[in-house]
């Protein structure tokens, strides 16, 4: 196991050191320069050619970069271009929201999926099974952004029991929790809807396997056989998709966060981006994929304690 | 024995298979899948290899066909080293070794049709026109036992039986010298088992094919081979004529493999040779002779050191210590 | 219970003293001299101050931090400033620190995105404690307007020097800077101390909402008061809500067409007659909800130097005349590219000058490009026709022709590299006059001359747009779109 | 007797054989909800050709006199759009693009998925080094793939194409990697191997056609997401060139309207919710039609 | 000896694409207490399915149409799935053949050895977990206690079959059913596990049904013997007489196509052609187009069930030549 954490650190580092280049490249050869956008519309050639310098844009691309990443060996992953706040206070101070919304949404997601998954897998083919298939698949095919919309104005503006936006009060505290509700679903169907069908499936697959057949020669009753000798099996392949899915879950916190005006790293993230605010895209990518790196190093370890016959 | 060259000469061959892990995921350990085992088949005749589940026989033939690259000794096909030739060359020789394979479900592509199947050896190895490789297919299909009509079907669409002669006619076409066979029948019902150990002969006495013949089931190895390889923990442990292995067995294993199997004789119930506990896995190698684990005759120094193979009568080898001393005082 | 009551009938007795205000964007900034946004000038507007102020209604500058002012010769302004004002550090507000920000504006060093309202201005001397005098190369007619300009405004020089006032901002304005969670919020408190009376708002909280729609749904919970710009797709539904209150009023704003005078045809007047002819800028207004004004003059209605006559010199839409000289210049079926950025204003007036300038013959596709990119291409001229606007934040006519049209800042502001040394002269003698009347005469010339030779076809002015809870009153918008929270009340 | 018994069975079975696919199609109908999303895309396909004849406006045809207007409206029985262009034209027409776009970008990515994932589950030397750069792709957030890849070529809807199919790729390679993986133990592929077969052959001919199965399943669900991650890069600005009547695009445009006309993003999202549905049953029906167990299951 | 299990005419069909299709038909057979009933046959010819049916376990689309099945007077059949549960694992039991798959790959061998004694013998966790650890020692598994926390894939295919088989025998059921338990299993583990199974049975004084298809094994295991051929039982007897005096010329075929390892003169018979699937319909003996022996009747008329003796009979209309005739044992051709 510790060697498994040791190994997956190593290549993390080395996904990050590529994909810092990526970005890095991709961002500077990419049209548009952070000076026209600090400058403004009416800026004259020489007021960038100041701000260039100022920022040291000047410099060859290459230079930049090692630069950067000698930056980023001593601690210091530089500062915004925009407001010249320290791209890790950028981060870390908004961090936290989107940890919260992602954790809550994927927590959602896997209650309902789990549950809606077992449930049409028991009953297949029944009409419990066609409408929560159509449900899932109904969750798959709505835009975020839209679903957002659409519960702000039932559940917040017309209904007026949550609040519209925003994710600032603490999540145990009644109004953080009313604060959760929207945005966690919103972010939450689409995988609850492939959670769903996964574990369906998966379920299915089990249910025929030689082991439950077993069980079922030693009298287990249908509820234990289903809890304890099906679902763990059939949980093995849905955690890999909990782990992947997270990736997309990351990608639709920043609609999330854009509908709900809530103040977390997937806006930073396309704010930057607009603005050609290139240490605060880097630093955020590079977050966002640590993160992902890190969910699924905790998805292996979750499947090491699911499967034992997975040792690290 | 004939000094005249054999088809083929296996001399001490091994392939370990290293098992991975650490943090940099380096190798381990090994398995020792074939562990030195020394052999010479002549042609038109048959070696059986018997042993139990997972000692190295599958492994040993792959070795052979060079489907596996060797981690040490060396092979001679007609006298020349096959791991010596070049690539070009080695490819010709290939032809000459074929195989059968264990499962007749599962050594077909299910998505193509058995006729396209035969034809690709064909499209490999020869300049044949469309029409004269459909010809040499159904003549293939027809010496296995199989109707032309049955060029166009998919593998589902065949029973076990019929599958496999598809496997022994994909072997048979590029005209092989030596055929390996693992466990060719070893999934098959006995009634269509039988069917195909029948073809099998047949085809050996037509074609003056040269057989390796793997398998687990003692009683199927006897019936077709000439001559039979016992290995244990990928090791060689007695080697000799049918006759020899099967009637006067020298090696404790040997003799427990023969005790354990059920006869088709209910009142005279063999007495057992029982073995204490299971195979070792392959990765824990056991020091001294491999077999002292379970042996019921072990002596102390067989923990430790390797015994020596053989030859305690003509043609008939074996490696254990006990049998060994055995023989010097007979 | 009797408490809980009480305690009711108390919040309904004294009105409310808090707002809040939705933002789409965060600010870039809050120090006037850094910033050039906008977004940053909504909240620096509410805590610093500048010498003088334009009336919101007659947009004419009055003197705020001054005192009165005088040019005793073309090149000098003294200006006398009000006493007894501090700083919200306590630093006494004198003629020091005019000059020391002035300085700091015009300091290469610092790079101040908005260094070019005070590029005529050659010298800021201290006259006395309470007197500045600011000498010119040439006569600068917009002083007064640049004078009143949001980020022209006084800084705190002690809190410049020690801190950063980009992220705590000191000024001598009604509201004091309390806190800033970037992209979350931005909170300003009453000044006390201020030395007019103090505001009544007590607390004013600047909110981050990057989406309208969220926006226009707090406002209608009553999570925020106010929100301004409405895009004109969201006006129905803002003045649907019962307990909002809708302002709308013209503005400054003039969006256009530009055609890129580098390129051919699009350098050829004809060319540009055609698309001008081509173009219905009455259908294009008449589907804002009443957000913008038809008017083809480019310098607007609410912008000094602004003529009715102008409007007679405009190619007012005639799509018989447009495919007729298309006809005659063999224009038919040119395959143009509307350049535009993808915000949504524009990709409006994109989707639908495609759709008109098909109708007269011509090939049009449209090609959108998020908005750096955009600013990007757009400076070095590689597109044919774009869609822009400019806000005429000044309100003068001088700093709208010169900047976007004066071939001194081709490569830079000029998008439409439009070179008319005519006009040049023009304009630039419109920024060198003192004399108010004068300058708009020539500012009239320029003004038909540009539109005569159409490198621009001017889409709208716009309207500026503020809709706010009922509770809310006083709050005025104007037409440059600033707005001030000092005379705000809630009830 | 028995002869020409077994001879009309060998006809039947040679006739089923031949049949494959109509029995794939069948298997798939059996499942009704499969059968019920057939018909969507078989609907779908037909509004792509035949748009042109289905519409009496053209899908950009402004009319900004007649903005706005509600479902069933005389004329326009979709109504129309904020620049008054016809809701039931720019649908119709937009059905190809939708189309175009989810099928092509998977395509693209299957492709380079494909090619990743057979290398890698083949070759052991290559396994390391590409599915450390799927991970890469992998932990690469989509949006950002795409608004860099946008920001870089520019938006169009070729390149809304290419980032999407980007992002279909890591998917892919890793599920051909797995097949490949279970496939190249098969005793079918050694056959191939003693025969003599290269690795070109064993690659393409052999192990590809193995993997098909898992392969439509991921292609059709990922259809679904390709034409949504559209309506996802238009809310952001990225998405298809305006006028173009993309469906997600116009859902992104439509959402602005909401309050006024709700059916302006209504109807495209029933639009892709109705084509992204019928991808994903009749994804779900392959699978099962594809599943050798088909049998006891039915 | 008194009767355990009784099964009468009893048919299974399975719903399948091509419709409803018979797997087992017809057949009828007992076991009694300390029995061992051997069913052989080859792959396909209905003896897993025959071994579910009693147990209740036939996969969905599978259904026991007509027929009885008996147990200590009981009818099986009849009973709601919630009083087969209270059966299953307790006096009826089910051993399988792949003991790499049946056992739970999640769960410890103690959790899933404890189940059915918490189940049926509603012990308390301690007292089940005690006699969990009597019964590893009793199949021969070392270490038992080690053993109970471990996972099934550290033990080898030998342990896992062991640790089935005490699964099985914990509440010492009264009936055993056992399909194929040791065909996966290497001959030397395989000797262990019969010697095992035989042992476990005289102590217990249960009834065994084991199904195999293999010959050597039925002479070790069987008192009687069961020959299944296509979904029928085409022979059945003690063991003696199926490898002495077999009747049913698919019988002798099959016992003539085993290699023998002691023969090494031995000329393999082969019997032509595979096995019928289910769908295919056949007139008159099932086993018509295979048999040498085929008459005109054969392939009119199913043959009934011919006693042979009291405890030996053979569905084949050689039988009825034979006692019509009064002709010995049937010669070759
Ligand atoms: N590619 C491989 N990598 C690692 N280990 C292997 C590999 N192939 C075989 N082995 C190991 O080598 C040993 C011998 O395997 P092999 O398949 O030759 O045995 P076998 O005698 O044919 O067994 P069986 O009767 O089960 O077919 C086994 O322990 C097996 O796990
Ligand atoms: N779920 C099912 N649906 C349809 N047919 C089935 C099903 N299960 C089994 N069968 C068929 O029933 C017949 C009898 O199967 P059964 O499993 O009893 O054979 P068996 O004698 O146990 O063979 P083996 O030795 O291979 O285990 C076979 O032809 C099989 O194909
Ligand atoms: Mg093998
Ligand atoms: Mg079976």
């Amino acid at each position: 196991m510790i060697s498994l954490i040791i190994r997956r650190f190593f290549q993390l580092l080395l996904l990050l050191l590529g994909i810092s280049f990526l970005v890095f490249m991709s961002m500077h050869f990419a049209p548009g320069d952070p000076a026209t956008i600090i400058g403004g519309p009416n800026a004259t050639s020489s007021d960038l050619e100041a701000i260039r310098e100022e920022l040291g844009l000047d410099r060859p691309v290459l230079v930049q970069y090692f630069d950067y990443l000698g930056g980023i060996l001593q601690g210091d992953f530089g500062y915004s271009y925009q407001t010249g706040q320290a791209v890790t206070e950028a981060i870390l101070t908004r961090f936290p929201t989107t940890v919260k919304l992602a954790a809550s949404s994927t927590l959602v997601a896997i209650i309902i999926g789990v549950i809606a998954g077992i449930i049409s897998a028991r009953k297949q083919n029944s009409w419990i099974d066609v409408t929560s298939t159509t449900f899932a698949l109904a969750g798959v095919s709505i835009p975020n952004f839209w679903l957002g919309a659409m519960l702000i104005l039932v559940f917040a503006v017309n209904l007026q029991l949550l609040p519209v936006g925003g994710l600032n009060a603490p999540f145990y505290t009644l109004e953080g929790l009313k604060e959760l509700i929207l945005p966690s679903i919103t972010l939450g169907t689409a995988s609850a809807a492939l959670i769903a069908r996964m574990t369906r499936s998966s379920m299915l697959e089990v249910v025929r396997s030689d082991y439950i057949r077993t069980a079922k020669a030693k009298g287990v009753r249908k509820r234990p056989l289903i809890w304890i000798h099906a679902l763990k099996n059939a949980m093995i392949p849905v955690v890999t998709v909990i782990g992947i899915n997270f990736g997309t879950l990351l990608g639709g916190t920043i609609i999330t966060e854009q509908v709900f005006a809530i103040n977390g790293v997937g806006r930073l993230m396309i704010d930057a981006i607009a603005a050609r605010d290139f240490p605060i895209v880097q630093g955020t990518v590079l977050l966002v994929a640590a993160v992902f790196v890190v969910v699924n190093l905790i998805v292996d370890i979750i499947y090491a304690l699911i499967d034992p016959r997975i040792g690290y | 024995m004939e000094t005249q060259a054999q088809l083929l000469e296996v001399k001490n061959i091994k392939k370990h298979f290293p098992i991975k892990g650490g943090i940099l995921q380096r190798p381990q350990s090994f398995v020792k899948a074939v562990n030195g085992v020394d052999l010479t088949v002549s042609e038109g005749e048959t070696l059986g290899i018997v042993g139990e589940s997972g000692c190295g026989k599958s492994t040993l033939g792959r070795l052979v066909i060079g489907l596996e690259k060797l981690t040490e000794g060396t092979i001679f096909f007609n006298g020349e080293s096959i791991g010596d030739l070049p690539d070009r060359k080695l490819k010709k020789y290939k032809r000459n070794l074929q195989m059968i394979f264990q499962d007749p479900y599962a050594s077909l592509n299910p998505r193509q049709k058995i006729g396209d199947a035969l034809e690709e050896v064909f499209i490999i190895h020869s300049e044949m026109d469309k029409t004269e490789r459909q010809s040499k297919v159904k003549e293939l299909l027809k010496e296995v036992g199989l109707k032309e009509e049955h060029y166009d079907r998919f593998p589902h669409e065949f029973s076990g039986g019929q599958r496999q002669r598809v496997g022994i006619a994909r072997a048979l076409a590029l005209n092989p010298s030596l055929i390996v066979c693992d466990e060719a029948v070893s999934a098959l019902d006995v009634s269509v088992q039988a069917q195909i150990m029948k073809l099998l002969k047949k085809l050996q006495e037509k074609y003056n094919l040269t057989y390796l013949f793997i398998s687990h089931d003692l009683g199927v190895v006897r019936h077709m081979s000439d001559r039979v390889l016992v290995m244990y923990l990928g090791a060689q442990v007695e080697m000799g004529d049918s006759q020899q292995i099967y009637n006067n067995p020298l090696h404790p294993y040997t003799k427990a493999l023969l005790s354990a199997i059920p006869r088709t004789n209910p009142k005279h119930k063999s007495e057992r040779i029982k073995l204490q506990g299971d195979l070792p896995s392959a990765s824990d190698y056991p020091k001294g002779c491999p077999f002292h684990t379970r042996c019921p005759i072990a002596q102390a120094h067989c923990a430790e050191v390797i015994p020596e193979w053989r030859e305690v009568e003509e043609n008939h080898f074996v490696a254990c210590h006990e049998v060994q001393q055995k023989g010097r005082l007979e | 219970n009797s408490e809980g009551s009480s305690g009711k009938s108390d919040g309904g007795s004294d009105a409310p003293s808090e707002i809040t205000y939705a933002t789409t964007s965060d600010a870039a900034g809050l120090s006037p001299i850094d910033t050039n946004d906008s977004v940053s000038s909504n909240v620096t507007y509410q805590v610093y101050e500048t010498l003088f102020t334009q009336n919101p209604e007659t947009l004419e500058p009055e003197p705020l931090l001054a005192e009165s002012y005088e040019t005793p010769d073309e090149n000098t302004w003294v200006i006398k400033l009000k006493e007894g004002i501090t700083f919200h550090d306590g630093t006494p507000f004198n003629a020091e620190a005019v000059k020391y920000t002035f300085d700091q504006m015009k300091d290469p060093d610092r790079a101040a995105p908005r260094a070019s309202l005070l590029d005529p201005v050659e010298s800021i001397e201290v006259k006395d404690e309470y007197t500045v005098v600011l000498k010119t190369k040439e006569p600068y007619g917009p002083m007064l307007a640049a004078l009143s300009h949001t980020n022209a405004a006084i800084v705190s020089p002690t809190a410049d020097k020690e801190g950063d006032i980009n992220k705590e901002p000191v000024g001598t304005g009604p509201f004091v800077f309390e806190e800033w969670v970037e992209g979350d919020h931005i909170t300003l408190t009453k000044n006390e101390d201020y030395w007019r009376e103090p505001a009544e708002i007590e607390t004013v909280t600047y909110k981050v909402v990057p989406e309208v729609s969220t926006a226009i749904s707090m406002l209608e919970t009553g999570e925020v008061q106010f929100i301004d710009a409405i895009p004109s797709d969201h006006l129905g539904r803002v003045e649907s809500i019962g307990n909002v209150e809708v302002q709308k009023s013209e503005g400054t704003r003039v969006s256009y067409l530009g055609f890129n005078m580098e390129k051919e045809p699009f350098n050829e007047l004809e060319f540009r007659k055609a698309v001008a002819y081509g173009i219905n800028q009455e259908a294009y207004v008449s589907q804002l909800n009443g957000i913008g004004v038809h008017n083809e003059s480019i310098i607007g209605p609410k912008v000094f130097g602004y003529n009715e006559e102008a409007t007679s010199s405009a190619y007012e839409y005639d799509p018989e005349k447009a495919k007729q000289i298309i006809q005659e210049n063999g224009y038919d079926g040119q395959e143009i590219t509307l350049f535009s950025a993808n915000r949504d204003n524009y990709m409006k007036m994109a989707e639908i000058v495609e759709s008109q300038l098909t109708e007269i013959g011509l090939n049009v596709s449209i090609e959108t490009m998020e908005w750096a990119s955009f600013l990007d291409t757009a400076r070095q001229g590689d597109y044919e026709m774009t869609f822009l606007g400019w806000a005429n934040s000044t309100a003068d006519g001088s700093e709208l022709l010169y900047p976007n049209l004066h071939s001194d800042n081709i490569g830079a502001s000029n998008y439409s590299r439009y070179s008319n040394s005519e006009f040049d002269k023009l304009v630039e003698e419109s920024r060198t006059s003192v004399d108010q009347e004068a300058r708009k005469e020539k500012l009239h010339e320029a003004n038909v001359l540009a539109m005569k030779d159409a490198p621009w076809v001017v889409m709208q002015h716009g309207m500026v747009t503020l809709a706010y809870d009922k509770s809310v009153e006083g709050l005025v918008v104007d037409p440059t779109g600033m707005w001030s929270l000092y005379p705000v009340t809630r009830e | 007797m028995s002869a020409t018994v077994a001879d009309d069975k060998q006809k039947a079975r040679k006739k089923s054989s031949e049949n494959r696919f109509i029995k794939t199609v069948k298997s798939v109908i059996k499942n009704k909800l499969a059968a019920v999303g057939l018909v969507i895309i078989f609907l779908i396909v037909i509004a792509a050709i035949f748009a042109p004849v289905l519409s009496s406006y053209g899908p950009n045809e402004q009319h900004l006199q007649s903005t706005k207007l509600g479902v069933g409206s005389e004329g326009h029985f979709l109504g129309t759009d904020n620049y008054g262009r016809d809701m039931w034209s720019r649908i119709v027409n937009g059905a190809s693009i939708s189309l175009l776009v989810g099928i092509c970008s998977v395509g693209i990515g299957l492709i380079g998925g494909i090619i990743l994932g057979l290398l890698a589950g083949y070759y052991r030397q290559l396994d390391g080094i590409i599915m450390r750069i799927v991970d890469l792709l992998f932990a690469f957030p989509g949006i950002l793939l795409a608004m860099l890849i946008i920001a870089m070529l520019g938006t169009s809807l070729i390149n809304v194409v290419i980032a999407i199919s980007i992002w279909s790729i890591p998917g892919c390679a890793r599920i051909v990697r797995g097949s490949v993986l279970s496939i190249k133990k098969q005793e079918y592929i050694l056959a191939m191997k003693s025969v003599g077969a290269s690795d070109w052959r064993i690659l393409f001919k052999h192990i590809l056609p193995n993997c098909t199965a898992p392969l439509i399943v991921y292609g059709t669900m990922r259809m679904a997401t390709a034409i949504l991650s559209t309506s996802a890069l238009s809310y952001l600005g990225l998405g298809a060139q305006p006028p173009t009547p993309e469906w997600g695009a116009m859902i992104a445009a439509g959402q602005d309207f909401m309050w006024e006309a709700p059916h302006l993003a209504i109807i495209p999202g029933v639009a892709i919710m109705l084509t992204v549905f019928a991808f994903n049953v009749v994804g779900d029906g392959l699978r099962d039609a594809l599943d050798p167990n088909m049998d006891l299951n039915t | 000896m008194s009767q355990l299990l009784q099964v009468e005419n009893l048919e299974t069909k399975f719903r399948t694409a091509d419709g409803k299709l018979p797997a087992v038909r017809n057949i009828s057979f007992s076991v009694d207490k300390e029995e061992t009933l051997c069913i052989v046959g080859e792959s396909g010819s209905g003896k897993s399915i025959t071994s579910l049916s009693i147990m209740g376990l036939l996969p969905p689309n599978g259904e026991i149409s007509s027929g009885s099945i008996l147990l200590d007077g009981d009818n099986l059949t009849e009973k709601t799935e919630e009083e087969m549960e209270k059966l299953r694992g307790n006096t009826l039991s089910m051993i399988f053949q792949e003991p790499m798959t049946a056992l739970n790959p999640v769960l410890t061998i103690g959790y899933q050895l404890r189940e059915p004694l918490i189940i049926h013998k509603k012990m308390s966790k301690k007292e089940a977990n005690k006699k969990s650890i009597e019964l590893l020692d009793k199949v021969g598994i070392p270490n038992p206690k080690e053993k109970m926390a471990q996972y099934p894939h550290e033990l080898s295919g030998g342990m896992r079959q062991r640790v089935m088989i005490s699964i099985a025998l914990a509440c010492e059921p009264s009936l055993l059913v056992a399909d194929e338990p040791t065909t996966a299993l290497d001959v030397t583990i395989q000797a262990q596990i019969l010697d095992l199974m035989n042992e476990l049975k005289e102590e217990i004084g249960m009834g065994v049904v084991f199904v195999t298809h293999d010959m050597g094994v039925v002479a070790e295991i069987a008192d009687r013997v069961m020959v299944m051929y296509a979904g029928e039982v085409v022979e059945i007897a003690d063991v003696e007489s199926i490898f002495e005096n077999p009747q049913h010329p698919y019988t002798k075929g099959l016992l003539n196509s085993v290699p023998d390892v002691d023969d090494e003169t031995q000329e393999l018979e082969v019997i032509q052609g595979s096995m019928p699937g289910l769908d295919e319909e056949i007139t008159g003996c099932r086993f018509h187009p295979r048999c040498p022996f085929a008459m005109e009747t054969c392939k009119q008329k199913e043959p009934p069930l011919f006693e042979v003796t009291s405890d030996h009979s053979s569905k084949c209309w050689l039988q009825e030549v034979k006692q019509d005739g009064n002709s010995g044992a049937i010669t070759r051709s």
